[in-house]
This record gives C-alpha cells, structure tokens and sequence, in this order.
C-alpha cells in the first residue's frame, strides 16, 4: 500500500458512481462566489488603460493630471514595476505582458492603470492619462510575419540562423527518414492548412482584489487554475517573499488554460502597494478578449504518404504557430503532438514559434494540438478517399499501440487509443443514414497529460467526518470526484467527506489545474494521504482495544482486529475511534506531498455528422460522439462533461470563432456578439462513450481527461463539412463565407 | 449624467430637444454604446412612463405599436401575429429571449443600424411612423428614417412615438428571414423581408422586397418586386427575384461577411422568404 | 453627484437603494445590495449570466439601469429556492450534472424557470431556442438541456 | 550507463550524429547534472525546461526517480497544457 502508485484491479464501491457535487447548493442558488463577487473594507477600484495600436514606442506617459484628479488614489506605470530587465527572461516577458515598458506590443496591451474610489473615478482618469505613443510598423499574419522584410516584433531577439527575424524558436521532432517513406508511397498528399487564433471564452473574465500591507504582507483574491502558481508569479514579479502573499482562489468561472498566466494580477497588487489600500481589479469582456489569452493562429503544412493497402510510409510537417510578441512552448506542443495517434516508421515535425503584434498566446486545453490533429487528420481523410478505403480502417490499420515508438520519441506504455476505434467502428451512430446536404467525418486525437507538484491533506473530525483539503483548483466538479476516492479508500460513506480547495496559506505548493493533472494528481495524493490516515487510525484502535497495531486491519470503514486470539474484540469505525482521538494522541489526519509523474496519455476518436446550406455555407451540426479512454471514469457526469464541452469548443472553433484584425492591427470582434462561442440552439445532444483502459501508473488507473476532447473536433468536422460539399476545407473556422467561396472556386475550377 | 421619466410624451419632447440627451425604450442600444463609451449622455429620457407607449393598438386602419412596447409582447400579440407575421418574426429575433423583453422596434428603427431586423420587415410592411416633436406630430413611412449608419432623419426633440402598420387585403401576407453564423444571437450579415398580396387565383398583385445589411440603410428593391408581380412565384420569377436582388446590393466587407457573399446570399433569402410569405398568404 | 433614489421590489421584499443614473441594474444587484448571482459576463447582453426577471419579463440586468427599477418587481437568482427548498430546475441542475464551473448557472435557471412558466412542455428544440441568450463554455449544452427537460417533467407532474 | 535519447533540435545543439547520448547516471537528477557537465550546449534548453520519458512515462520534475537498467530514456522539451 502506502505510496504505491502502479494500477491494482480492485472493486470499487464508491468510484464509478453519479453522486451530486458538493459546490451544487452555492451553485444553484447564486451563493457561491466567484472571483468578481468579494470586497474588501475599504477596497478601490482598480482600471487599466491599454494600447489602441498594434506596435507603437511608447516615448512617454503624462499621468499627472489623472494623478491631481480628486478620487484617484494610484496611477500605474511600468515605471513603478520592478525593471527585470538584467533578469530571467520569462519573468521579464510575464511582467512585460502585464504591462507595457516601453514598446506596446499589441493592440490592448496595457501600458497604464489607476486605483480611484469609484468606477466612475477611475474611468475619467484614464481618459486623463497622456501616452505620446511613435506609431511603429505592425505584423500580425503568419505569412507575413516569415518574411525578410516583415516589421521586426522584438527588437532584441536573436533569429536563429538563416531564419526569418520573427521565428522565435524552432524545434524538431521525429525519427526514421520521411524521404525514403515517400519513396515507398502509393499515393501522397501535401497540403497547407490555416487555423485562425480563438480564445478560450471563459464565461467569468478575469477578476481579483488585491491588498498589499506596508509590512510587505499581501493577499490577494482571484479566479485561477492555481492559487500557488498565481502566488509564485506575483511574488516574483513584484518582489514580494513568497510567504507573505496568501492567495485565495475564488470559484472559477472557467478557465481552459487562459487563468494559467497572470495578466491584471499584479498589477492589481502593485496598484494596491502603491495606493496604500486594497484594489479591486475586474476585467471587461472587450478587456478578455483584446489584453489575454488566446490560442494560436497556425499554418501547418503537411505530406503524408499511404499505400495502396493503406499502411503510411511517411508523414512530415512544417507547423508554424504564432506566439503573440513572445516565443513560448506552442509551435513545439504542435510539433509534438501531430503525429502521435500513428505508428509510423518515417516521421518529421518541426515547429516554428512566429512572434506577432497578437496578444500574448496563452494555453488553450490541450495548446496547439487541435489545429496539428486538424491537418493530419484531414490529409488521412483525403488519403482514405484516393485508396478507397474507409477512413476509420484507415486509422485502425495505422494506430499507435503499447510499444509503438510515439512521433516524439518515446514508446508508448498501455494506451486506449486502438480501443476508442474499435468502439467507433461499433457505434451506431457509423451506421447511421445521412440526408441531403450532410456528411460525415471523423477524426482522432490525442494529449499526454501531465502530472505535477499536489499535497493533499485530509483531516478527521472529531464526529467521524472528514475534511479533504486539496490545491488543485476544481475547474469541474473534482470536489465531488475526490470526495469519491477519499470515500473509497476510507470505506465511508461519500456524504462523509467534505473537500474543499486551500489557500496557499493553508496547503504546500500545488502546481496549477492544468495539462489534465487534477484529478489524476490530486486522487493520488487523496489515496495516499487516505493511506496515511488509515495508518494511523489502526494505531489508535490497537491502544483502545489493547492490542498490537498489527493485528488491526482497516476493512469496510472500520478497524478489525484479525486473528484468534482476538475473536471477540468488536470492530471500531471512524466514527468511533475519532471521538475518542482527543484522548488517543489527539488530531487524526492523513497527508501525501508529492511530484505526480506518470499521467497516463489519452486518446480520443470523434464522429461528426453535418448537414450544409450549400447556397448560404451554414452549417449545423446534427450528429456528435464522443469516445474517449478515460482510464477510469471517477465520476462519470464529469468525465461526459469534458468529453462534451471539449468538443463544443472544438465545434465553435471549427466554424465560427476566430480573432479578425483589420489593416490597422486592431481587433475588430472583442465581445460575445461577433466572437461566436456555439449557443444552445446551434447544437445537438453531445453523445458520449467512454473508454476504460487502465493506467498503469494510477492505483485506480484515472488518466487525465480534460484536454484530448477538444483535439479531434476541428478535423472531426471539417471532415464532415468536406464531404457534404464535395470540397476540401483547409481554413478553420469554416465560416459560411469560407464554405461558399470555396463551393465558387470549385465550381470555378 | 441624469436620469429622467416623463409622465407625458410633451415632456419628453422638451427634454429631448436639449443637448446629448438620450431616449431610452428598451436600452439594448443605448446601453450597450454607454458600456462601450461611444456615448457618454448628459440626460437619459426613459419613456416606458408615457401613458399609451408601451401599448399595442388594434385601430380601424390596422396597428400601433407604441414606441415603449418590447419585442416579446409583439409574438404574445395573437392578431398582430397572424396579420403581420413577417414583422413579428423579425422582432423576434433580434438578441436574445432577454433582449426581446426589453428591446422595441421603434428603438430598432432609431439606432439606425444597417443591419436592424426589424426594419427591413417594417419596410417592406410599408409601416409609418408617427413622430412627435416641439413643431407637432407628423407621420412618415419608416425607411425615411435611418438616413445612414447610427444616423436619421429625426430633429432634435423629435420622438417616435408609435409604428403603425395598416391592414392588408385579404390573401396577403409578409416574411423575414435572415442570415446569420449561428443560429441565434447574431446581428444579421444580410437579411430579406417580403410583403406581398395575391388575388383570387395565387397571382401576386402588390409586392414590397426589402433587404438589410446590404447598403448604408434597408434597401427597398423595386425590381425584386417587379420580377414577381404577376406571377405564381415560378422559379423563373424566382430566379429574377434573387439577381435582382443580388444586384441591387452595395453590402461592404466587413468582419461579419465579403461583398461577394452579401450579395449572393441577399439574392438566396430573398428567394427564401418569398416563398415563406407566399405560401403564408394562400399561395400554392 | 447624488443618487438617485429608488424603491422596488426584490423577491418580493422592499428594497430602497441610492444609485447613479449610468449603473446598471446588474451592478446595483452587484455592487450596492450585495446580490451577486447575477454574473457579468459581457455587460453588453449577449451572454445572459445576468439575467432577471422585471416585471415578468426576462432580461439581461445589464442592460436595465438601475433608476429603471423604481416601482417594479424584480426576481432574481436568490429568489427561486424557497428557503433551502430547492426549485425543481435547481434540484436538476445539480442531479444531472448541469454545470462545471457554474458561473453560467444563475443566468441559466432564471432564463429556464421563466422558459417553463410559459411553456411547461418545451420540445427539446423549443429548450435550446428559449435558452439560446445563454452562454455557457463548458458543458456543451447536453446536460443543461436534460436537467431542463427533467424538470420540465417533474413539474408537470408527469 | 544510460543511453539518453534526444529530439532534433537538441541533437543537433550537443553535436550528436545519432540521436543519442551515454551518460553515466542512476537517477534523473544525476542524469541532469552531467549533462550540464558534458554538454554545455543543452543549458538553454533546461532553463526552458526538460522532461525526462523513462519507458514511455514522462517526469517532469523528479531528480529523485532512478533510471532502470536497459530502461528507454527520452529528453522531451517540458509538457505544458491548458
């Protein structure tokens, strides 16, 4: 037992079951509170003032007239932030993001912010504020971006050699040589496809109250996928010991990776230091959508090559993948996981990070992999078609199993991705009749997961009850699945269990709620620090009945005493041996602080059914299916609520959501109204199956399930699209004007 | 800023006159341009306090809707329904279920949006409005209106105070449709209303074509109308129709949609909505 | 500058507040009465996480100014469970598993709670067109939409 | 010893032909700090963050993790996710 971390078959009772989340009452009712719904005495209110160019120097700011207006309390420039210039990069690039030093990089970065009484205040003394911008030339297309003759972004960068001043960074994935495997191809297809950047849409925008002492003791309220991580990021940034900051995550209101990063966070702390008194910070909708994180735009050009009998010879991709002004990991996650649902001899990706006057490109469920999986996976449609075969026996025939070498290197352990196409070619809905106008795609995907620093603590109540303290934010119900597992392991009742998310002040460091890691670290350290209870629950039970710890067992939520000469001994539960902890050695509590490693990688395989206006290019999709390896579903609403909001928002991607510049660099669509998140009436039920191959690495066998949902569905429906016009789309999202000048050209030849 | 709501339309008419003041119905403009700083008012006039505003009308002549009416209570509205459908649709898709219950089609009309839904149904629907301002009332047909994007035709102090649709001949009927990315909650990227009356034998005698978000303002297509007055909506009628609307259009490119598609899809709607209202009114 | 003063009905209880005439309803809700179930998540109407009820109409109380409240009945999200008596759509919400992170959730029962006063029999299509001003992110809609159907169920005593 | 594969880009900037290097290393840690040692050329990349795949399972942050003998051993840049 213990710290065991490799998969035991066991039975489950309360694992695998629906029960309701503890968070529905606040939930429902309006209670609980999100990151915009808590004050604090005396509280300002905090505004930021951002760039209306996509490129400009900023050759000064005036602010003394906001700062004599009656009511301001702090005006903010990067002139008051620490200068990291000499510094970690990253660190310098992070606060630079937050806000503008001397260049502003994109439209809506910021470059000011004030701290007032009221909104009303804080707004006039913006309009206040005197920024003496020099206009600079701006870039915000891939295409133009490659060229020699493109606007330079970052004007300190080094190009590597021979490479266009705007690729921040190249990277190389693969093995074998892709020539020779086209050499040996019956049929090849080489294409160049484009993604335009989304943004994750989070329904909450970004909100915090923050206060920061003369002692230099700080707090600091906010939405985020980690509290620790939100700490770290404004303890460095700021120059505040780590200690002295408590951060409290609020409800978040979702997050898909866009509250991975700070954006208004410190400076909603640097405004507070400065004015003396706590600031609170919420951003608007047109602030989401213009100042953080979207997604990256993409060209990805592809050669695959099959033969007759459909075995790939070869598959190759130049990805290139915009990063907004500072090279990141996004070209490299595209570049990575391309490929990696085949077993392919000859393989090559390589990713280029293309800086732009774009947002700063943040993570976006499952970053970079869906606009790879839609190339790939559209050319193997397309193979499928020249050959004759079924697209699905095409994937079956080619996927990756356990012991094949990934596309990045790596061989695979136990996967499910061979499970999730054979549970597709079964499905129903394969063999579903289409109607007039409709098509049908399907496409696969996939996303490593990852694990992480978690600590866990989980404390007896003197009634029997149990508190579950976990730091991985619950982005989705994993209150509920980590009440389960505590249930499970302690054998009680799951109403028992209470979980709830510490504060940083109150738990050891835990990595962010991201990369699918939550419930599968977080369940770990649950089992773990259950184990750990346990432990010591058979101790205390061994001193009440008097006899030697070995000879307790822990079974059925209670202490047992084994053997013969015990034989009459009666069973403690919980309940029991935690009234008298108080006179047994005190407090009982169980903890586990550890890396979690060996999340174990999950397939997706999606069907996708259309039906297309071919005179308006509007499209709807009719059918959907979702399957996908889950390891083990803990609770399965929660995992059917991945798998469907996953591939909604690969569905919105897929055909309406995009970020439109115009030629002056400036975002046309920052709000819900022409940034198109699907709405209820544009969907059908989201069908789901889950897949449940075990990970190895996992007592239970959880895998992460978050990500891989959103992978498939922009190839998944371009597929379907592509098919029920005749036409192959090669430009996401697929908006009616694209599908109706593509039906043009084709009728154009 | 200040906030006022008269008891009576000549108060609001007074206060309407003075400078940046604003009238708020349904506030799902005004309020949206508040939000975004494009305006920032000194008096906001809120008229839902206005006796007979918020009143929909059965009149000998046909219907008055009063300026203050929401959207939501015109599909509640089982005459005005039947009898205009078209217009009912249209002001049933504006925003959404929550827009509707507060936006209204005289709001629709004075924002001046190319793209507006309601309007190009009301001008199809040859509606007037009858307008109240400090030299009296007048009555105009709607589309005299908007005069570009976010402008009209109104002096200052003038109020719409109602949209009045007439009867129509028996074997009469209207409809709207538009198109839009998703399937609600959209501003519309081209749009198509059709009124028309057939007689006794399906031939079409009267039609009024109207297409939005294809021009500075609701275009009324006389040449669409012509190509389907006397006949039974065949598909050659149909088809003259479409080019003449499509021809018609002067769409721009913009963020929501090309010239190129504007225009094809104004001549597809067109088609659409044709057939929709010809059916409606008895047609076979 | 002094507010203006209204007098209006929350729930059915009296409410006097002093407001500025460019606040929002959602904002008095928010800021002055301390009511935050109503969720701002655009501020201009097109997401519905604010959405309440003023004089039977659904809104978005974004896009009502708070002035406009004098005189009128407003329900809210604090207001449809009867004590910690859950409203049958509340009670589905949470046994379906109708939301993730939640936010969205308050806008949603009131637009479906007013959806079902008008239509208690609502056609799956008829469900998705009532709650299309609705924006949620994370769930894709299918659960939303069966808490919705179930509940539609339950109260009509099928 | 442990034959430690690498990706492209890394290949190139240590100077191997192959692919791959030998280091003598039990753990990911020791694995780690010789690298450093022997190739100097890899430190920009661990400031950027390196993950470690032992048999297909990836570490990111686990000095303490023993490399088995005959194990597969891959350097991958750092995983991130959203």
């Amino acid at each position: 037992m213990g710290m065991d971390q490799t998969f035991k078959n066991k039975a489950f009772k309360m694992v695998g079951t629906r029960p309701e989340r503890p968070d529905g009452f606040d939930k429902v009712t309006g209670r609980a509170r999100y990151g915009a719904d808590f004050n604090m005495p005396g509280q300002l209110v905090g505004r930021i003032l951002r760039s209306p160019h996509a490129h400009a120097r900023i050759k000064s700011i005036d602010t003394s007239k906001a700062e004599a207006l009656q009511g301001v309390k702090a005006v903010l420039t990067a002139a008051d932030l620490p200068d990291l210039s000499d510094g970690d990069s990253g660190l310098f690039n992070t606060l630079e993001n937050c806000m503008a030093r001397t260049v502003a990089r994109y439209d809506g970065h910021a470059v000011a912010a004030v701290a007032a009484v009221d909104t009303r205040t804080a707004k006039e003394a913006l309009k206040l504020i005197k920024v003496d911008y020099e206009v600079l030339p701006h870039v915000t297309e891939i295409e133009d971006a490659i060229k020699d003759t493109a606007p330079v972004v970052r004007e300190n960068a080094k190009a590597e050699a021979g490479l266009p001043h705007n690729i921040g960074s190249t990277i190389e994935f693969g093995h074998g040589d892709p020539e020779t495997g086209f050499k040996n191809a019956d049929v090849v297809i080489e294409r160049t496809f484009k993604t335009e950047q989304s943004h994750q849409g989070y329904i909450e925008p970004h909100a915090c109250v923050g206060n920061v002492n003369a002692d230099g003791t700080a707090e600091l309220w906010v939405c985020t996928q980690g509290a620790f991580g939100y700490r770290q990021d404004c303890a460095s940034l700021l120059g505040l010991d780590v200690s002295k900051l408590r951060v409290t995550s609020s409800e978040i209101g979702g997050g898909f990776g866009g509250k991975t990063h700070v954006w208004a966070e410190p400076i909603a702390l640097a405004l507070s230091r400065k004015a003396g008194r706590p600031v609170k910070l919420v951003l608007s909708r047109e602030e989401v959508f213009r100042g953080t994180g979207p997604t990256s735009a993409t060209k990805i050009d592809v050669k695959i090559g099959v033969t007759k009998d459909g075995r790939i010879t070869a598959g190759y991709a130049d990805c290139y993948y915009t990063s907004g002004p500072y090279p990141s990991v996004w070209a490299e996650l595209g570049a990575t996981t391309a490929f990696s649902c085949y077993d392919l001899e000859h393989v090559k990706t390589i990713g280029y990070e293309v800086v732009v006057n774009r947002p700063k490109t943040a993570a976006y469920r499952a970053p970079s992999a869906p606009m790879a999986a839609f190339a790939i996976e559209s050319v193997l449609d397309e193979l499928a078609e020249k050959i004759g075969m079924d697209p699905l026996e095409l994937r079956i025939k080619n996927a990756a199993k356990e012991g094949t070498q990934s596309s990045y290197g790596p061989v695979y352990g136990p996967i499910g991705f061979g499970e999730t196409l054979a549970a597709a070619k079964n499905h129903p809905h394969l063999k579903a009749p289409l109607g007039k106008n409709q098509g049908r795609g399907i496409a696969c995907g996939y996303w490593f997961n990852i694990g992480g620093q978690t600590c866990t603590d989980l404390n007896i109540g003197v009634d029997g009850t149990v508190t579950l303290t976990i730091g991985t934010v619950d982005v989705g119900g994993s209150r509920a699945s980590m009440s389960l597992v505590a249930a499970e392991e302690l054998g009680i009742p799951y109403e028992q269990v209470r979980t709830v998310v510490a504060d940083t002040s109150s738990l050891g460091h835990n990595d962010m709620t991201e990369g699918s890691r939550g419930t599968f670290s977080s369940s770990l350290t649950t089992i773990f620090a259950a184990r750990n209870a346990i432990e010591i629950l058979r101790e205390r039970a061994a001193l009440m009945l008097g006899i030697p710890v070995d000879d307790i067992v822990w079974e059925g939520g209670e202490a047992r005493a084994k053997g013969d000469s015990h034989g009459n001994l009666p069973a403690l539960s919980l309940k029991e041996i935690a009234k008298a902890a108080p006179k047994t050695g005190g407090p009982i509590a169980g903890h586990s602080e550890i890396t979690a490693d060996g999340a174990g990688a999950s397939f997706g395989t999606h069907i996708c059914d259309v039906e297309v206006d071919p005179e308006t290019g509007s499209t709807r999709v009719v059918r959907y299916t979702v399957i996908q390896d889950a390891g083990k579903a803990v609770h399965p609403d929660y995992v059917e609520g991945q798998f469907q909001g996953g591939a909604v928002q690969g569905i919105g991607w897929a055909l309406n959501e995009e970020y439109i510049y115009g030629e002056d660099g400036r975002l046309q669509n920052p709000g819900f109204l022409d940034y198109r998140i699907p709405v209820c009436s544009d969907l059908p039920m989201i069908d789901t199956h889950i897949v449940e191959v075990p990970n190895p690495n996992h007592p239970y066998g959880v895998r992460g399930v978050g990500e891989t949902p959103i992978v498939p569905p922009l190839a998944a429906v371009a597929n379907a699209v592509s098919h029920a016009i005749g036409v192959r789309m090669t430009h996401i999202p697929m908006s009616p004007p694209r599908i109706v000048a593509a039906l043009e050209a084709a009728k154009a030849g | 800023m200040h906030y006022v709501r008269p008891n009576s339309i000549e108060e609001a008419v007074d206060l309407a006159a003075k400078d940046n003041a604003f009238i708020l119905a349904g506030g799902s403009d005004l309020l949206v341009r508040m939000k975004g700083d494009f305006v920032d008012p000194d008096l906001i006039i809120d008229i839902k306090a206005i006796k007979g505003l918020g009143d929909i009308r059965e009149t000998d002549g046909g219907f008055s809707i009063g300026a203050a009416v929401p959207c939501a209570a015109l599909g509640e509205h089982a005459a005005l329904k039947s009898a205009w459908p078209g217009v009912v649709e249209a002001a049933n898709l504006i925003g959404s279920k929550q827009v509707q219950g507060r936006c209204t089609i005289a709001g629709n009309l004075c924002n001046a949006s190319p793209a507006a839904d309601s309007v190009p149904a009301l001008v199809a629907a040859d509606a007037q409005a009858v307008i109240i301002g400090p030299s009296g009332k007048r009555t105009v047909a709607v589309q005299s209106i908007p005069t570009g994007p976010g402008k009209t035709s109104l002096a200052a102090g003038e109020i719409v105070e109602s949209i009045e649709l007439a009867n129509r001949p028996a074997r009469s009927s209207d409809a709207y449709l538009r198109f839009i990315p998703r399937s609600e909650m959209d501003i519309a990227v081209v749009s198509a209303a059709v009124n028309l009356t057939l007689d006794s034998s399906g031939v079409i005698e009267t039609a009024r074509v109207a297409l939005g978000a294809v021009a500075a303002t609701v275009l009324l297509v006389t040449e669409a109308a012509d190509a389907i007055v006397g006949t039974k909506l065949d598909a050659d009628a149909l088809d003259k129709l479409a080019a003449a609307c499509s021809a018609a259009s002067k769409p721009i490119a913009d963020k929501r949609g090309t010239v190129e598609y504007r225009k094809k899809v104004a001549g597809v709607l067109a088609r659409r909505a044709a057939e929709i209202a010809y059916k409606r009114a008895g047609g076979q | 500058m002094s507010g203006i003063a209204v007098t209006t009905t929350i729930n059915g209880d009296t409410v006097e507040f002093l407001c500025q005439a460019e606040e929002t309803l959602l904002d008095v809700l928010r800021n002055r009465l301390g009511m935050t179930g109503a969720k701002e998540g655009c501020g201009t109407g097109d997401c519905g996480a604010c959405s309440v009820v003023v004089d039977g109409r659904l809104v978005c109380s974004c896009l009502v100014l708070g002035a406009e409240a004098e005189g009128r009945k407003i329900e809210t999200i604090e207001g449809i469970a009867d004590g910690d008596t859950l409203h049958p759509l509340q009670e589905k919400f949470i046994e379906h598993a109708a939301l993730q992170c939640g936010v969205c959730t308050p806008g949603f029962l009131v637009a479906a709670k007013d959806l079902l006063e008008r239509n208690p029999d609502p056609t799956e299509e008829e469900i998705r067109f009532g709650l299309a001003g609705n924006l949620c992110r994370c769930t894709g809609y299918d659960k939303i939409v069966r808490a919705v159907q179930d509940a539609a169920k339950e109260m009509r005593g099928a | 010893m442990v034959e430690v594969k690498l990706w492209g880009a890394l290949s190139a900037s240590l100077g191997s032909d192959t692919g791959r290097v030998d280091i003598e290393a039990k753990t990911i840690g020791e694995l780690l700090k010789k690298l450093v040692e022997e190739y100097p050329g890899v430190e920009p990349y661990m400031t950027r963050g390196i993950s470690v795949s032992i048999d297909g399972v990836i570490y990111r942050d686990n000095w303490t993790k023993e490399l088995p003998e005959g194990a597969e051993i891959y350097l991958l840049p750092r995983m991130a996710g959203g």
